[in-house]
């Protein structure tokens, strides 16, 4: 009677679908530009993926079809991991909080 | 290379870290903290990844260089790029992981094995399915985001751009994307693959050209939306957790991000994604044609930068008259008041349309006179004050009294708002006061226009305050 | 049973029955009479009355002789009260003095209305608090006519001007109405008493207290002020010469129940006030709380003008009166048994025992 | 460059020179020349001057021939005026009449402050401004004192004083200045213009406005009202009629530069007002907008007072001079060339230009 | 008979439909429908549980009728409690969730074949180590809640119990119940597991004794949580996914929501959970002695009764002048207003302290005359009114006036705000007004008090309003 | 490489603490009893467990002693249930929703 582990991980995807909607729900109008460039930025955990698929073969064949589009998709995903997380932080530079007197 | 167990737990870490990050970014303290959660979590999947594989042969030295290579280009653009141009920025980096997406498929598709979804022509179904359908989210995500971005940067006219039976073929190719899924995994033909992304790429087309410029960050947010659904998709397809609980959460915040942005506009969520069915669109882009750039917030901005500021001026005008906004700026200022901030108000000899007309109504709302002063006492306070409150006033901050001797206001005295760090305006538009002249400071850097009824804005702005 | 009321002397504007509340007396089952012109002081025709069931009689005589009970804002002239039916009532805003007492007679039961007991019950009908509360703002109103400047803040393209300072002395039914009349008008306003809960009510309508540094609560247990001892008047003058110099107008309005009023402002202080400054001293005739302050006259003192009038009232008798009446008839709808249908001296009703006077005998 | 001033008549407690003011003109360079005694009518002592820098002379006459300037709020006698210097200034609040004109002379340059335009630069000379915010705020006053009832409402024991209902005909600068300060108060305000624009300035004050159905915007370009037409005025009429049984309090302040005040309230009008009702007529001097209203009288009418004062600035005389000394040293200072050291008569400048006044000849 | 998968997939939805349930209970308008997604979720456990055993023999017949039973006793126990024993209720309820789990977890320990655990004597380590954890905080919850129950219910006093070396006690059972634990997994023998249900019993006792009864709201809540974290660690045992969200769920949400309850009460969670530190608890305890029972609300609270009124009448006082509330006030009324409310004004004639002392704090605040009226006018009102919102205001409103002789202020006529559905009474305190005189409105049922600072309270009312 | 159920189950149970945390979060006051109600009406899902016990034996053997543990949990948990939620219903009816006009 195992269950079978889709089932977790479609249980796992749920639970985080609600969680995304209570994170999100509140978020102050000024910040939705930071939060949308954070959330690009994250939804490049798709690298992931990439990189498994880069690293998809035995040493001498490094340069296969599929390993190739896994090498374009870490460069893409990079752009977008650095990109983001600077963008946002640039962004942020203007909510410093204020000094004590 | 690590066992499965505790990649799997390091997956939900990291996982968890971006919950943190996007917790954070919903309110301005938390927000740097977030973004570095953001940070750490893609640190760990990364390197896990790197584990689990475990392949630090040749091509780990490749990948290393690609990784490099892309985070240099991220970063230039994260420097370089002007503040202004931020939504065209996020909106082309969808279009990456989009297109990210849609790789990863390509290669899972062509070499199951490395993912352990069974062999080349015989790909286990459910996996098939589930990177059929990343790899078309993928691409819709890839090209809606080249088409906002194009439409954003005005290289593509804003526009909406209708054609007839537009929904009937939007609807059609939809069809036709399960029509072929279906094939694909009865055939596990290629050609069927290599179609379903085509036809993606062109909805992703399709869906965005009728939305119109105004709309363009309500449809960013909706991409982003897609490119979680894209993540979560290649998720299942390679068993990960932390792409699962990643691409969840981004869509769902995404979606929720695209409606809640809808709301503040006073739009509708369908008519906006379904895209020209008003003629909302064409007119907001008229609207601002021709228009100096003015950076305009709401009552939340505005109370942030209030509730940050060490002192503050308030100066009312004729406008704050006609909303009668006194009561609700004295709850402001009291509310300022309890955070420590100094608050003085500004009266310029001829603001409003009678002598002692914002006496009048400043005294009606208890104000002390202690805190009222005329403008010789207050003038040069200006340059060492954090924000200037100009509440329906105009004609007596304007500089150009002071420039322009062609100007009907020339040689009046102003309130040299404009050299506090801040300045916020509230006002219902940029129609210029009495003397019917435009004043620049709406256009300047340090200016935040806010843009409503006097009265409603000051008393939102008070809600959040507290 | 016959309410009646005459015409008052000259001095007074005030009458004590209007048409609105010879209304409700006819409601009560009373007749009402009243003499010929009655409310002409204040443009009350006597169709006004006749329409609400007054009977109007020719002379003053006529009423009186006439009346089971008669209302006045004062006692009635000689003539009047000779004919006034045996055990009959009378009702009066106030006796002042022993003399007036004497002058009744013992067949006539009299009812002087500022003896009210201040309890709830008789709010209703309390003169005192209705004509003060007028007074204090009318007090106001008299003062900044004769100030010469503009009483609220204004900041024009030609200059400020400054908003005047204002300065109540006492702070009772008076002074509290007098805080928020100037204080409605833009004025900066402070206020001192001798009775330290006065504090928070100024406060409650804007306004400053100034408290007399290290004083003592002088408040009797009726609500009232007791008069202050020696110390308390040096520490009380050294503030007011204070804040004399800083006070455009100031009105006074403080009283002891049962004494001359207390002296307040002495030369010493106003010699310290601006010239163009206003006093008004609403104690006038219990003695005044200001030096100089005369009954009817308006005294300059160094540019200082010290205004006392005997009788504010007059000044809006119209308001005056419809409040004052509606004390009388609280008074009378009080002392009326409906069921017996006549007037009940019941002398275990504390605001029918209070008020009655015993007149010479 | 010496500027000098002297007593106005009997009738005019105004100055056109304060200490304060004095002060400035030293600082810009000024000799300033008074007369001995000269605010003496305000309670400011020579002192005072002396203190600031000014040059007291012992008679009017020596004054007037020293100086290169004059300020006066009315035209000097002819007896000045004989003396006064060849080529000097001459500045007044205003002239009203041709005869007046005809009286001066060609020698003096004549500026009447009264006929600046309304520009923004010239704000802070305005006399009409500053001198009519001021008539505005006192006309309240004046009609409040005169009223017998009590202005605020006040619920209280013994029943409820209603609100006293003011109208304010005319918004201008007087009639919103009058409406806030009724409005302040606690009176039930409205008010009524020929300008549409006016409508959402009452209403900034809390004011309401009255709206004659039905009629165009008499606004001119220079922001003042034209003369209405036939139709409006007959529209007109039938509103205040209606109005007018409903208001206690009604203030004009109803103006048409360069016309005869405009007849707003008839006959008619007046009859529907309750006895007791005031009306306050502030163009009594440029004809009146009320009917039977007469300079410097209280006519009653009905019970309806209608007061006419021909300079309610003297009511507030201090206030008043402040505000219009300030408004002619910012006149003088826009004549005078610090450089050059004396008057400049620059025909470019609207402000001189507008004010000039030519004499006979 | 049906598969584990699908009845994972139920297990999971009825997991979500709890969630439901709690976002509904957190706003009054979804509250209802919260409640509705419970018992759905509940039925859907209960069914699918009874499909995955697949047992319908004798046993199942027992099965309905204990539940038949309990579920008599249970709706008999909610329609008969009165409504102010609800907290004593919640108490004796949790009681019984955490025996329940301890039966389970016996159960578990007796017959772990049932479960699939393995064989008595030799059960998986990982699911002993789970039943453990689960009968253990099942056991405390059990205690706890207990004498939760007993000091509510005032059979037990409500005054802390302490004594010397609680805590340190506290932790040796803390310890022990670790080293039994171990113990029992390295034995498997039952006496360990009986000694670890015994000392967590104990545990349960000492940890509740040493709390205050005015902290009991927090610690039920506190309690609450326990019993979640027991049912999560039963799911794991029984691999069973609704036990396991459902648990997380209550474990988490209680802990916060004894949080958010300690903030709002100002007090510090820690010296609340660890009880006997401050002194706070006899205070609280002493204050609330000899006085009749008020309803108190907070703003939130008022603000919800006055939206859902349609018609409300202000009747304000001298506390609204004392503390200047009339500006906010008047911002209350104009938020009403917006929500299609009809408001009026009721002033007494003697309100204040100064003829017309309301009068010229309307007036100043702007409240338009026509909607301000005497006693006489609106007196009858009352009756067809949803809310009386006394604001400052005491004696005028007081029934003793018409009911008492005796009292000082018999005879005033008096505003008859108790016709009013609801009561609203804004003070500081329960002390009397001007007259001296209790007032006894504010013990009534369709009383609520809001204990504040009026103008603090009018600010609150408005910013929950919005 | 398969992945251990618990792990699964545990991400599961992290994700709910979350959700738990978040929904709780903002509620009104005045809600507090009936929150705690329904939660603890809720936490009765351990009945599931009590079932399983209760069931466990072949049906000639119902009342072994597990068994009898598990029918007496089964008793406390459904008068948990129907005693939690009906409660709840009941303090809710104060909440009734104005009638429109
Ligand atoms: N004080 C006097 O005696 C007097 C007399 C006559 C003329 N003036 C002239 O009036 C002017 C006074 O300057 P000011 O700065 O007070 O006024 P202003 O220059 O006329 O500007 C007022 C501004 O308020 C805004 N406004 C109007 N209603 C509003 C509402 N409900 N909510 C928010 N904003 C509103 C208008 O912009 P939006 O339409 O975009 O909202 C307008 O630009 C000067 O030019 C002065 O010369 C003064
Ligand atoms: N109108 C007049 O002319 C006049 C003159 C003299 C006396 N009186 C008498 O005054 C009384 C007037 O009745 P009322 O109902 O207006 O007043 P009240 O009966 O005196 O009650 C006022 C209530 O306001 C509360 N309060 C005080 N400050 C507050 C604050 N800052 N925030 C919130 N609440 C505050 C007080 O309770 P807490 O302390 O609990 O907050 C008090 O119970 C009558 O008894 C009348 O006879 C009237
Ligand atoms: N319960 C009721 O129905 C009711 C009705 C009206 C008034 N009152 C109360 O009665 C009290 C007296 O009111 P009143 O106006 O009739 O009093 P009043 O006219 O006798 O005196 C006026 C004020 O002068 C003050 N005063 C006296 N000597 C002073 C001194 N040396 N310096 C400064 N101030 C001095 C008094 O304290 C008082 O406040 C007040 O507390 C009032 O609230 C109660
Ligand atoms: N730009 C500036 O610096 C400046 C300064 C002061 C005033 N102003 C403007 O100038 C304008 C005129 O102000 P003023 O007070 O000097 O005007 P005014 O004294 O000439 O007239 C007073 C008012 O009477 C009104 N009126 C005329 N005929 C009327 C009739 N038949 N019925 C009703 N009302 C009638 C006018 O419209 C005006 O509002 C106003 O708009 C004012 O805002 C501008």
């Amino acid at each position: 009677m195992e269950i079978d582990p889709f089932i977790f991980r479609f249980s796992i995807f749920i639970l985080s679908i609600f969680i995304g909607y209570y994170v999100v729900w509140s978020v102050t109008p000024s910040l939705h530009t930071p939060l949308m460039s954070v959330t690009n930025a994250i939804s490049s955990v798709i690298i992931v993926g990439a990189i498994i698929a880069a690293l998809a073969s035995s040493s001498d064949k490094i340069f296969e079809i599929s390993n190739i589009f896994g090498f374009l998709a870490i460069i893409l995903a990079a752009i977008n991991i650095f990109g983001g997380f600077l963008v946002t932080q640039r962004m942020l530079q203007m909510y410093k909080k204020k000094k004590k007197k | 290379m690590i066992s499965a167990n505790l990649s799997a737990i390091f997956y939900l870490i990291s996982g968890i870290l971006f919950i943190l990050a996007l917790r954070g970014l919903s309110s301005p303290e938390t927000s740097r903290q977030g973004n570095f959660f953001g940070i750490l979590g893609m640190i760990i999947a990364i390197t896990v990844t790197f584990f689990t594989v475990g392949n630090f042969s040749n091509a780990f030295n490749y990948v290393l260089f690609f990784l490099v290579i892309g985070g240099a280009i991220g970063a230039f653009i994260a420097f370089k790029i002007p503040m202004t141009a931020m939504p065209e920025l996020v909106a082309g980096f969808h279009s990456l992981v989009g297109l990210a997406a849609v790789f990863v498929a390509i290669s899972a598709f062509l070499n199951p094995q490395a993912f352990n979804l069974g062999l080349p022509g015989n790909i286990k179904l459910a996996s098939l399915i589930e990177m059929s359908i990343g790899a078309s989210v993928g691409a819709i995500t890839f090209s809606g985001s080249i088409i906002a971005f194009l439409k954003l940067r005005g290289i593509m006219s804003g526009s909406p751009i209708i054609f007839k039976g537009q929904h009937f073929f939007n609807l059609i190719l939809g069809i036709s994307i399960i029509v072929l899924i279906y094939f694909l995994c009865s055939s596990q033909s290629q050609s069927f693959f290599w179609s379903l992304i085509a036809v993606s790429f062109l909805i992703g087309v399709l869906l965005i050209i009728p939305i119109g410029g105004a709309d363009m960050p309500v449809v960013i947010s909706m991409l982003n939306s897609y490119s979680g659904w894209a993540a979560a998709g290649i998720g299942f397809t390679l068993e990960n957790t932390a792409l699962i609980i990643t691409g969840a959460l981004v869509g769902s915040s995404g979606a929720i991000l695209s409606y809640i942005m809808c709301k503040g506009m006073n739009r509708s969520f369908f008519n906006v994604i379904l895209g020209g069915f008003g003629g909302d669109a064409n007119v907001s882009k008229e609207k601002s044609k021709d228009k100096k750039p003015v950076k305009s917030g709401n009552a939340e901005d505005a109370a942030f930068l209030l509730k940050n500021a060490s002192s503050v001026i308030i100066v009312p005008g004729y406008g704050m008259a006609v909303a009668q906004a006194q009561h609700a700026l004295r709850e402001m200022v009291d509310a300022l008041k309890k955070n420590d901030i100094k608050v003085s108000y500004a009266v310029h000899p001829v603001a409003g349309r009678m002598p002692g007309h914002m006496n009048v109504l400043l005294a009606e709302a208890n104000v002390s006179y202690d805190e009222v002063f005329e403008l010789d006492d207050i003038n040069n306070d200006f340059a060492n004050t954090d924000v200037a409150f100009v509440i329906g006033a105009n004609d007596v901050t304007n500089p150009i009294a002071k420039t322009d001797p062609q100007s009907p206001i020339f040689g009046m005295p102003v309130l040299d708002v404009e050299k506090c760090k801040s300045v916020l305006f509230v006002k219902r538009s940029l129609s210029p006061g009495y003397a019917g002249v435009d004043n620049e400071l709406f256009y300047r850097d340090n200016t935040l226009m806010l843009f409503a009824d006097a009265k409603k804005m000051t008393e939102d702005i008070v809600k959040n305050l507290n | 049973m016959n309410v009646g009321s005459t015409k008052e002397n000259n001095l007074e504007k005030r009458i004590s029955i209007t048409p609105e509340t010879s209304k409700s007396f006819k409601n009560l089952g009373l007749n009402v009479f009243l003499e010929k012109g009655y409310g002409e002081s204040l443009g009350f025709k006597d169709q006004h009355y006749l329409e609400n069931g007054v009977e109007i009689l020719n002379s003053s005589k006529e009423v009186v002789s006439k009346s089971d009970l008669i209302c006045k804002v004062n006692l009635p002239n000689e003539e009047e009260l000779n004919v006034m039916k045996e055990n009959s009532y009378l009702i009066v805003s106030s006796i002042n003095s022993e003399k007036d007492k004497n002058y009744l007679n013992n067949k006539i039961k009299v009812f002087a209305l500022d003896l009210l007991p201040r309890i709830t019950r008789a709010q209703s009908m309390d003169v005192l608090s209705s004509q003060a509360n007028l007074a204090g703002y009318r007090a106001v109103i008299e003062s900044i006519y004769e100030y010469e400047k503009a009483i609220p803040m204004m900041m024009t393209a030609a200059g400020t001007v400054p908003a005047a300072k204002v300065l109540i002395v006492g702070a009772g039914v008076a002074g509290l109405q007098a805080i928020a009349t100037a204080k409605r008008l833009g004025a900066i306003v402070s206020a001192t008493d001798v009775r330290t809960t006065a504090k928070e009510q100024v406060e409650s309508l804007g306004g400053k207290f100034l408290m007399v540094e290290g004083s003592e609560n002088l408040e009797t247990k009726g609500g009232y002020a007791k008069e202050a001892g020696e110390d308390f008047k040096k520490k009380q003058a050294k503030m007011l010469e204070n804040a004399a110099s800083k006070n455009d107008i100031i009105i006074c309005t403080a009283l002891i129940p049962g004494k001359p009023a207390p002296r307040i402002l002495s030369e010493n202080v106003i010699q310290k006030m601006k010239p163009g400054s206003i006093i008004f001293d609403l104690a006038v005739t219990q003695g005044g709380n200001s030096a100089y302050s005369e009954v009817d006259k308006i005294v300059n003192k160094n540019g200082v003008k010290i205004i006392g009038i005997s009788n504010v009232m007059n000044k809006l008798p119209l308001t005056a009166s419809s409040l004052f009446a509606k004390n009388v008839f609280s008074f009378v709808r009080n002392l009326y048994s409906k069921e017996k249908k006549q007037f009940i001296l019941n002398m275990e009703d504390e605001i029918i025992k209070s008020t009655l006077i015993q007149g010479r005998n």
